[in-house]
């Protein structure tokens, strides 16, 4: 395990800082806690927007943060979900006075550390509410769902709304419309490696790769022989074609971090055909490192029913460093 | 009896476990899960020791702080249920200095349960609530605590999983034993060990 | 080796389909070769900007076609520069009545390349000149230095240049500057696999590191232990500061494709806090995928002294997908 | 005499010869280049045989053919220098349906000197330049011109590069034949063949 890193328990901090100096124009950083807000603060009645989880996603959370997208992002240890507290910081500096949504992926730990915050922050006189969001259908059982790619067209889709001044109520309505619809799916040929441990999240020899992964380092939840990413793209939209009817998508070929966006493009290429032939059409196209797994080399497919209301959203201005509109 | 310096004691017991074990709790994590419950149980416990030096007035005012501190610092699923399942024993031990085996036993049975309700969760689902409730419920003083608590990490291994990152792994996740269920043992055996 | 594409040879052109495919509102394509142009197509009386080589540097140098940076990328096979006739085609597709400017690395193979095809335009009547650039320092003779991340930013204030309305002459001019000034270096703690034959770039073991690396999958010049970023930070600069003196700069801290964002953020970190110690206003930052080689696990920093014209033309408009300003 | 089927007969064998060494061509490349010229060798001859069931009315005509096809087929610092090469030639075969030893050796030598002048290169340079030139220079009718050529290529061996990739490694790149030089030595040596 190689990493350019400097002292392992210092990375997320030393990452945060290395954001805000790199883009002052952006960023802000809450004093002493790894939560990056907007460089020019919170905006007054606005409903604000908070998201964050473990780090080793970048650019989620910290690159939706800007004009357009999210207000605050929490960066917690690398894969762990950050602690209530800091959530409760991402939270007082997105509230803008009308009210903050937090966008949480579907894991136990994420869940139960913005729900504390939640509840803390509602002490403190903030009014907030969560939305879940739980895409990857690698999961079969709905509820425990993991929140993968799919969640960056939440962020983006409900900062729009959030921008166009809706109140907390139709941000939430909206963002759960997306959240409810959005799936996607990933696959690795190589695993991440943990900066602290030093350990790849699995191991697996050089002809086989993972069906179905997290972003977490965590294994698929099949192990297949390596093929060309033709049959790989067969594979991954069969599990989504069941669940996504033909019709208007947005599509995001999202890499996992450590995949070269030359083969990003070449898969993107083989889900163009196979979808447009099973007659969807691709009104909005994402290609690149959206939500990764530290190094990881795979990629994920993620598809998004697209209506009028949700395609305005996504086309709408950003500033966010991950998504420039 | 268990005094404000033995549940100190327990504390520092099970930093040095969790400490010991850390690989391994975090090689069960990558197994079936993501690769870092001992890394955060070891942060978290790094920071409650020290907090140990300070003064406490009360078992209860003890058990909130380590709660608080468990909290903010161990991240991930385990933080907020080890966290809130120590701020609930902070309120049954109230302001007493010493906690015998029935109130131990009372204070921790209400972690158990606000382990259950934070994580939506029951027993035989392959978590920490697999040690935690069987245990509180058939304990009795001077049994032989660590071997009861090693048998239920150990029923833990042919569990399938149905909650927490295990749960991706489904029918696959049978066969490794719940992190979480063996640090919650290192804890429980910790603190059973100073009330004799 | 585990690569994510189809079949090896149809690499190129399945990468440069899914590109236009994903972005047509950017994006055209030379019919029957691999050369990415603008979409709405040669600016009718704007120099025209042509840049290219080998693919595997994504997103160099397709991701810099756009409005405010270059009119068209040529796309050789992976690592092997383009042929004259492919950019001739470029060439074409760039001209726009006001001549064409050329912005080559510098390898032997590109510089052939490109002035053959110079040469075949000259016959077809269409000015054209070229500007090389060698910013690597890593190799002591500067003739023979090597074209690297720093291109990124002849690309931009060249192309900030044509589009505002300058001459073939000026816009070479400036091009030069930049070229002149600009120096990068970079390292690996991973090499990359080349796509038909499988093998890596080189062989590195678990506790070495290449210093001095190309971006073609070439050894560096001298090859040490691994070591905190922060040491590997402190080795790059020194040579660098040798040759750029403290001042106003832009700086790049550039992924090698196969790093995560996480980390090029950690080492941006140590890379402001050092330059900064040493006298250096970092004026401009960016940190991020621009030149990279393929899932090449490393880094490189590049500096820019910037006066007054060049920080205008950094940051003038771009619609480049890989330098959105 | 080389005739026309002759010059074809010689590419057939340059091709084969490229196909069986590919991968020690890319492995010599890998080792102190970026690894490509196998590949690339391979991808432009694979071309040029593809041309060769064509009609062609002289040596030039076809000579042309040949090098515009590896001009834009091998693409990298070879394709133009052998394109060159190529186009070169064609000019000194000029309408010739064949060419004795003498007037081969001038075309060939037209061939090396355009090398030398895309280029921009000399002998003792560890590249192609270090078996074209020296083996133009030297060689007579009925000589053993594999022997002389694998020479060349072996001298290329212990040379410190000046042009080309393989200068990125300066003194490192001693100890490794240049690629360029062995691919050189395939073609000349099959066109060499046919001359007799
Ligand atoms: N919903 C839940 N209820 C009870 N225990 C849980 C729940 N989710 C996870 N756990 C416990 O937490 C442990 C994992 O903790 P940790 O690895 O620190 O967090 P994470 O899963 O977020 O990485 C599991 O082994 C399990 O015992
Ligand atoms: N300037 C030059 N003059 C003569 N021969 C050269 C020159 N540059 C490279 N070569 C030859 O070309 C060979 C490399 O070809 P190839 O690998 O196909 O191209 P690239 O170096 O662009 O990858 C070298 O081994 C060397 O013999
Ligand atoms: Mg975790
Ligand atoms: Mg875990
Ligand atoms: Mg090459
Ligand atoms: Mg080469």
């Amino acid at each position: 395990m190689k990493k350019l890193i400097g002292e392992p328990s210092e990375l997320v901090s030393q990452m945060v800082e290395g954001m805000v100096h790199a883009h002052p124009e952006v960023y802000g950083r809450v004093d002493g806690v790894n939560v990056i807000c907007r460089a020019d603060g919170a905006k007054s009645g606005k409903v604000g927007l908070v998201s964050g989880g473990g780090s080793g996603h970048e650019p989620a959370h910290a690159g939706y943060v800007g004009d357009g997208m999210l207000d605050a992002a929490v960066c917690g240890e690398v894969f762990t979900s950050p602690t209530p507290d800091m959530v409760l910081e991402g939270i007082k500096a997105a509230d803008g006075g009308n009210g903050v949504l937090l966008i949480v992926k579907n894991y136990s730990g994420d869940v139960m550390n913005f729900e504390l915050a939640a509840e803390l922050a509602e002490g403190d006189g903030i009014k907030v509410d969560h939305v879940v969001v739980a895409d990857d259908v690698a999961i079969s059982n709905k509820e425990d769902r993991r929140g993968v790619a799919g969640t960056v067209f939440v962020h983006k889709i409900a900062g729009a709304a959030a921008a166009s001044g809706k109140s907390l109520e139709e941000v939430k309505a909206i963002a759960e419309k997306v959240a409810s619809h959005v799936r996607s799916m990933g696959m690795a040929v190589e695993p991440c490696y943990m900066p602290v441990s030093g350990k790849p999240g699995f191991d697996l020899n050089e002809e086989e790769m993972e069906i179905g992964i997290g972003i977490h380092g965590e294994r698929g939840v099949e192990r297949k022989p390596t093929s060309d990413v033709d049959q790989i793209v067969d594979d991954l939209l069969s599990h989504l074609k069941k669940e996504v009817d033909p019709g208007e998508v947005a599509v995001m070929v999202n890499g996992m971090g450590g995949t070269p966006l030359s083969e990003l493009y070449v898969t993107y290429h083989f889900v163009a055909e196979k979808l447009e032939a099973a007659g969807y059409t691709l009104k909005r196209k994402y290609v690149g490192n959206y939500m990764t797994s530290l190094e990881m080399h795979g990629f994920s497919i993620t598809l998004l029913p697209l209506d009028e209301e949700m395609t305005s959203y996504l086309d709408a201005p950003s500033a966010a460093l991950g998504f420039k509109n | 009896m268990l005094t404000i310096d033995g549940m100190k004691q327990a504390l520092r017991d099970a930093q040095v476990g969790i400490e010991e074990q850390k690989d391994t709790l975090t090689d069960l994590d990558r197994a079936i899960g993501d690769g870092d419950h001992g890394i955060n149980m070891s942060r978290g416990f790094d920071a409650v020791s020290s907090i140990l030096d300070e003064e406490y007035d009360s078992l209860g005012a003890l058990s909130k702080k380590v709660g608080m501190t468990l909290m903010s610092k161990v991240g991930g699923a385990a933080g907020p249920l080890y966290g809130s399942a120590f701020v609930k024993m902070a309120t049954t031990f109230g302001e007493a200095k010493e906690a015998d085996f029935t109130l131990l036993k009372e204070a921790l049975q209400e972690g158990s349960n606000s382990i259950k309700a934070r994580g939506k969760s029951e027993v035989g689902q392959k978590t920490m609530v697999d040690v935690w409730d069987p245990f509180l419920e058939h304990v009795q003083q001077g049994d032989d605590y660590q071997k009861q608590l090693d048998e239920l990490v150990q029923k833990t291994e042919d569990m399938v999983a149905t909650k927490g990152r295990a749960s991706y792994f489904g029918e696959n996740s049978r066969g490794t034993v719940d992190p979480g269920s063996l640090s919650s043992s290192i804890l429980l055996a910790a603190i059973m060990k100073e009330v004799d």
